[in-house]
């Protein structure tokens, strides 16, 4: 088999080179994947959040709902749904631009994960921290966000790690839904070229740099956030 | 209700297109599974052993799948593969694909897999390993009888998650051709013109197993749960 | 010889036919295993005049291609001949040969039937539909520049998905080979909904795919195909397969033999579709 | 000062505190005692609502704890408490950790908060450390710093529960010295404790608690360390294990 | 029996042991104790190979512990070990946790290793409880299995890093009995603890560490206890602040 990256630098037939056209798709899946990383962290840590609640039974029920919900159904199918089911139950919906709908779709899908994750976190923690913050004289909320919070939070750094990692690859299926990223990009330029090789090389190429910066990010963020003397007792992780 | 139609999907054609999926999905799942599992804990007790010529390799292999979407890996490996690999395997050039798909999956949910194990086996403290060994075991029978047997124990509903997510990602292998439970039902929705419904009914099957799988496992662990 | 089809089949006894799980009435699944179309049951005709050709009986596989690995797996030796809906074209002659076309696809436009839409220039600012992954978006693209129109373009994962953006009315036109968009139509819910419309945006001949550089296998084909136009089969398996009802829900693609079609079949040839853009 | 009248409490069918009363009054230290299980732990937190409990009333400073109005943390940030493991907020540094509540809670602008803080980290002899983190420091310092915190909400009384169980042995004195300090000035204080030898220099009453949640014993703590033959024979059986080696 | 010459070690730049060497005889109870972190734990898993060291030599029954030849798990398995949080294996019933290494490591038959376990199980006076998990009992229950276990596996000498110091004060007891039976039997003990009763009661010796894992005393129970005049300044500073309170 021989190599012919010049397969770059020809016009795809609308003025622009594959080259550009592979950097705006890298750009989008940035753009997905960061819109949902916000959706799944905000969504899953108050999630998470809710599942550890004392005494408060329908929240705690809610966010189980919420997590086997959206974790039991595979992302493809959860976009799908999102994209030509749900519009039919909600009209309006049908006028939400794709890039909003995947934006749910994957930083729902997220957030049950994170959700997850925040829950083990909180559960990580010795109990006595929780008495500790109510002794003080917080309030449950305060608690939560002056004392249990910032340590989960810190805990579960690797595995948000992780999780941030499997949200950028699995950006990958907002091509379902007419995003213009990476696979898409993939799957199109390799039918118009037949240079299915080197094209699923170079996005082979971004995504691993991407999930790589990401990795990269994170540590940073540990890094600032390590507490002097304190030893960190990990939570495993999973996902893709 | 909602202008769906879900009449089409009789039981000869569930017989017919989605049975065949379903089968796959599920070999596929716990191939994959078992051989992840093995496959990681070998390879987390090679990045554990502190010994370079060990923990570089499998740092890279781990760190490198870790880094790749599945369907990519799923693509090079089919494409990259030479035919005569498959000729090797009994029947392999018949189900290229549906083989192709398991040793993917395997190597690369073994990534994962290894990362839990790892955080397994680091879970189990200093000092049971250090009971272990005053009682002159070996480090093979101290990792065999004392700390893998905690390990798994411990990482059971980790190992679970990663369990039902490997199932869903069992969809992804439309990208060769293998046909899978998700195939079944679009292809089927497809040559009925009975798409949105197909994909309905593929979300209910999924989450009834996810679900069931997860509720199975949380009552298994419940058992096999060490007494603390 | 690595690529001496004829010599391989005789020695293994099987012969690895390509197919698509859904690509209209030229190669579908209809569940359990089984192929059928008509581009399935030209190929069981090569495949017949390659029994006799390696004097033994063949056991016929089949494998399930995708438009992302089709190639790699006719190249690597996987698939002996694809027979599902591939363009011939300059680009994918560089990695396999193609038989003599078999089939001249017409890209087409399909609407609503009440949309009031007739030709492309009508499609300035709609929504229109196509599927990731096929020539259609380039010819988009095309004639998008070279018309000096502007529409936004959607994509579907895959045809079925396209024409949903259609039916549900996000998108105001499918544009897609048009035997996919009969095909489609067919099984909608509504048939009479839909219609396809104006010009033909561009012409593409699709033809069986084999390895490249195994000359005695590509005149075997050849010569099938050359046989079966001459006999009239062709003809024949048109009407059973476009114009007839065909399974598994009995309905009628209703797909007229078109003058592209004929004048391929009046001079069997394996041009790519580079030389029929010239004309 | 605090008040229990019949306190009940179960998990599930296990009954954890069975008909529990008595009462403590200001500036008295009440240290309790008894076997591991027996609800020491639970009793001491019903006091300040940490643990609901079925049955049963308490008064705190003349409010009600069992009372659904009662505004249950601002009640709990008038009652010290201090942890067996420390518990400070492991991400906050020392002065944070003496600071945070008394802004959140009692709502003291950061320069007073700082202020009133420190001067209670100074009388824990820790002043060299405000900048530290909880991690950096050893457990008997930890200790001190919690008992800071604790003091710096100004609470009308504190709880101890095992403050000195998880120290080293050699930094066991540094903690009870801290707090036999409190005590001599006349805080009203409640302390789960072993040290038979605090009880014995700084204790106004004895309770004892026997597995089952029961309190067994409750007096002076002359009676208790003077009179065996009017202990109890659990009692009795209890200070013998602990006191023999 | 055993033997330490200048044994030294370093976690990265810092020392942990430095130059410790002294000798215990078949047969002596030697006790070692020390401020936390002066090196104590890590002294005691020197002599099993648990911690590798890098200077120094040590012998155990004549075997050359720093010799990369010799055979540790062998080696270990005629040691036995204690530790201070108990290490039973806790997916394993009281029964398993006593013959698995007896099994594994010595090779014996299950009929003659269970017969031979519950033996020590029934000295440690928990025969009641063989076939109940680690995780059903109580601390004091746990660390009795503990000892029962290394001594299933007939050891020559048994090594105790404060065994008791994770305990209940009220559960101490029933392990300090435990273990001084093991000594009047003349079985050969090297024990980290601060329980001064015991050392007065049992020990034969007292090793003093101090910060930086210098051995600053190692003398005669009496000598240690009865002449504080000849004792280092570090150490009667140490014994003064466990024994006060
Ligand atoms: N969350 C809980 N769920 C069920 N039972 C509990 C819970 N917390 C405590 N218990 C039980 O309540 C009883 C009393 O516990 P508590 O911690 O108050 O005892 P304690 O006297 O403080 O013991 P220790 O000296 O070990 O601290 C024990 O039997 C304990 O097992
Ligand atoms: N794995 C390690 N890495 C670096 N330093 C260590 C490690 N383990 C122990 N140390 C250090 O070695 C020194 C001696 O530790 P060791 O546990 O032997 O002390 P100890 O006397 O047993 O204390 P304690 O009474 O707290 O058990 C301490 O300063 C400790 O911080
Ligand atoms: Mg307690
Ligand atoms: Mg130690």
């Amino acid at each position: 088999m021989t190599w012919d990256w010049n397969v770059f630098l020809t016009d795809d037939g609308s003025g622009r080179t594959y080259l550009q056209w592979m950097l705006d798709a890298w750009g989008w899946t940035l753009a997905v994947a960061g819109a949902s990383w916000v959706v799944a962290m905000v969504v899953g840590a108050l999630i998470g959040t809710l599942r550890t609640l004392p005494n408060s039974p329908w929240l705690v029920r809610f966010s189980n709902a919420w997590v086997e919900l959206f974790r039991n159904i595979p992302l493809l199918v959860q976009i799908f749904i999102w994209y030509f089911v749900v519009p039919k139950v909600f009209p309006s919906m049908k006028e939400l631009p794709s890039f909003i709908l995947v934006v749910f779709a994957l930083g729902f899908f997220t957030s049950a994960r994170i959700a997850e994750q925040v829950r083990a976190g909180i559960q990580a923690l010795p109990r006595g921290q929780r008495y500790a913050g109510l002794a003080m004289g917080f309030t449950t909320a305060q608690t939560y966000r002056y004392v249990i919070l910032p340590m989960a939070f810190r805990i579960i750094i690797p595995p948000l790690t992780s999780e941030s990692m499997n949200l950028l690859k699995n950006s990958s299926v907002a091509f379902a839904v007419s995003i213009a990223e990476l696979t898409m990009f993939a799957m199109q330029a390799q039918e118009e070229t037949s240079r299915g090789i080197e094209i699923y090389l170079a996005v082979t190429a971004l995504y691993a740099i991407s999930a790589f910066a990401v990795n990269r990010a994170m540590a940073l963020v540990e890094k600032k956030l390590q507490i002097p003397g304190y030893i960190v007792a990990g939570v495993a992780g999973g996902g893709h | 209700m909602l202008g769906l139609d879900m009449s089409f999907l009789n039981w000869d054609i569930i017989s017919k297109f989605v049975l065949k999926g379903f089968i796959f999905s599920i070999q596929l799942t716990v191939i994959a599974t078992i051989g992840g599992i093995i496959l990681g804990t070998l390879l987390a007790l090679m990045r554990l052993s502190g010994k370079k010529i060990l923990t570089v390799p499998a740092t890279i292999y781990v760190n490198g799948m870790r880094s790749v979407p599945l369907v990519m890996v799923i693509l090079w490996f089919f494409l990259l593969v030479p035919a005569g690999f498959y000729a090797l395997i009994p029947g392999g050039s018949n189900y290229r694909a549906e083989i192709s798909a398991i040793i993917t999956f395997v190597a690369f949910e073994a990534a994962y897999f290894s990362e839990i194990m790892r955080a397994g086996i680091q879970s189990i403290s200093r000092g049971q390993v250090n009971a272990g060994r005053a009682l002159g075991m070996t480090y093979a029978q101290n990792m065999k009888l004392i700390i893998l047997p905690q390990a798994f124990r411990n990482m059971v509903p980790i190992l679970l998650t990663q369990t039902i997510i490997l199932f869903q990602d069992t969809s992804l292998v439309y990208a060769i051709g293998a046909y899978d439970l998700l195939k079944g039902f679009s292809t089927a929705g497809k040559i009925y013109g009975r798409t949105e419904e197909a994909y309905l009914l593929a979300a209910v099957v999924y989450f009834v197993m996810c679900f069931g799988l997860s509720y199975m496992v949380k009552r298994l662990q419940a058992r096999i749960a060490i007494i603390r | 010889q690595a690529n001496d089809t004829i010599a391989k089949v005789k020695a293994s006894g099987v012969v690895t036919m390509g197919v698509r799980d859904s690509s209209g009435a030229l190669s579908y699944t209809l569940g359990d295993g089984k192929y059928t179309g008509y581009h399935v049951e030209i190929c069981n005709r090569v495949i017949a005049a390659l029994e006799k050709a390696a004097g033994r009986k063949l056991e016929v596989k089949y494998q399930s291609v995708t438009s992302q690995n089709r190639i790699p797996l006719v190249q690597n030796g996987t698939v002996d001949l694809e027979c599902g809906s591939t363009t011939n074209n300059v680009a994918r002659q560089k990695d396999v040969a193609f038989l003599y076309t078999t089939f001249v696809e017409e890209v087409r436009i399909a609407v609503k039937a009440n949309s009031g839409i007739t030709s492309i220039t009508q499609l300035n600012g709609k929504n229109v539909a196509t599927t990731t992954g096929t020539t259609s978006v380039q010819t988009l693209r095309k004639n998008e520049r070279a018309k000096g129109i502007d529409f936004k373009e959607v994509f579907g994962k895959d045809h079925s998905d396209s024409f949903l953006l259609l039916e549900s009315g996000r998108a105001d036109a499918f544009v897609m080979d048009g035997s996919i968009l009969a095909g489609n139509i067919a099984t909608a819910k509504n048939p009479a909904d839909y219609k396809i419309v104006g010009e033909v945006l561009s012409v593409e001949p699709i033809a069986i795919m084999i390895r490249k550089d195994d000359p005695a296998f590509k005149k075997l084909g050849d010569d099938t195909i050359r046989d079966m136009i001459k006999a009239g089969d062709m003809n024949k398996l048109w009407d059973k397969w476009f114009l007839q009802p065909i399974p598994p829900k009995n309905t009628k693609v209703g797909l007229a033999l078109s003058d592209s079609t004929k004048a391929a079949w009046a001079t069997p040839n394996d041009k790519p579709m580079e030389d029929y853009a010239k004309k | 000062m605090i008040e229990l009248k019949d306190v009940s409490k179960w998990y599930g069918e296990v009954q954890v505190l069975n008909n529990c009363t008595t009462s403590i009054k200001k500036g008295e230290v009440v240290v309790v005692c008894g076997p591991s299980g027996s609800g020491k732990s639970t009793l001491i937190k019903t006091i300040n609502a940490l643990e609901p409990f079925q049955k049963g009333q308490i008064f705190v400073d003349g409010q009600a704890v069992h009372d659904p109005k009662t505004d249950l943390p601002k009640l709990r940030s008038r009652v010290g408490m201090v942890f067996q493991n420390f518990e400070l907020f492991p991400h906050l540094s020392v002065t944070e950790n003496l600071t945070l509540a008394q802004m959140k809670v009692l709502g003291r602008k950061i320069d007073e908060a700082t202020k009133h803080g420190l001067k209670y980290l100074d009388r824990v002899g820790l002043m060299a450390h405000k900048d530290k983190f909880p991690g950096q420091l050893s457990g008997g310092q930890q200790q001190r710093v919690a008992i800071a915190r604790a003091l710096s909400m100004d609470p009308i009384a504190m709880l101890f529960d095992e403050p000195t169980s998880a120290l080293d042995p050699e930094m066991v004195g540094e903690v009870l010295d801290c707090m036999m300090g409190l005590a001599v000035e006349g805080m009203t204080m409640m302390v789960v404790t072993h040290e038979m030898g605090f009880a014995r220099k700084v204790g106004s009453r004895v309770i004892f608690m026997d597995v089952g949640g029961k309190i067994l014993e409750d007096c002076s703590k002359d009676e208790f360390f003077n009179h065996p033959e009017n202990r109890q024979p659990r009692t009795k059986d209890f200070l013998n294990k602990i006191l023999q080696h």
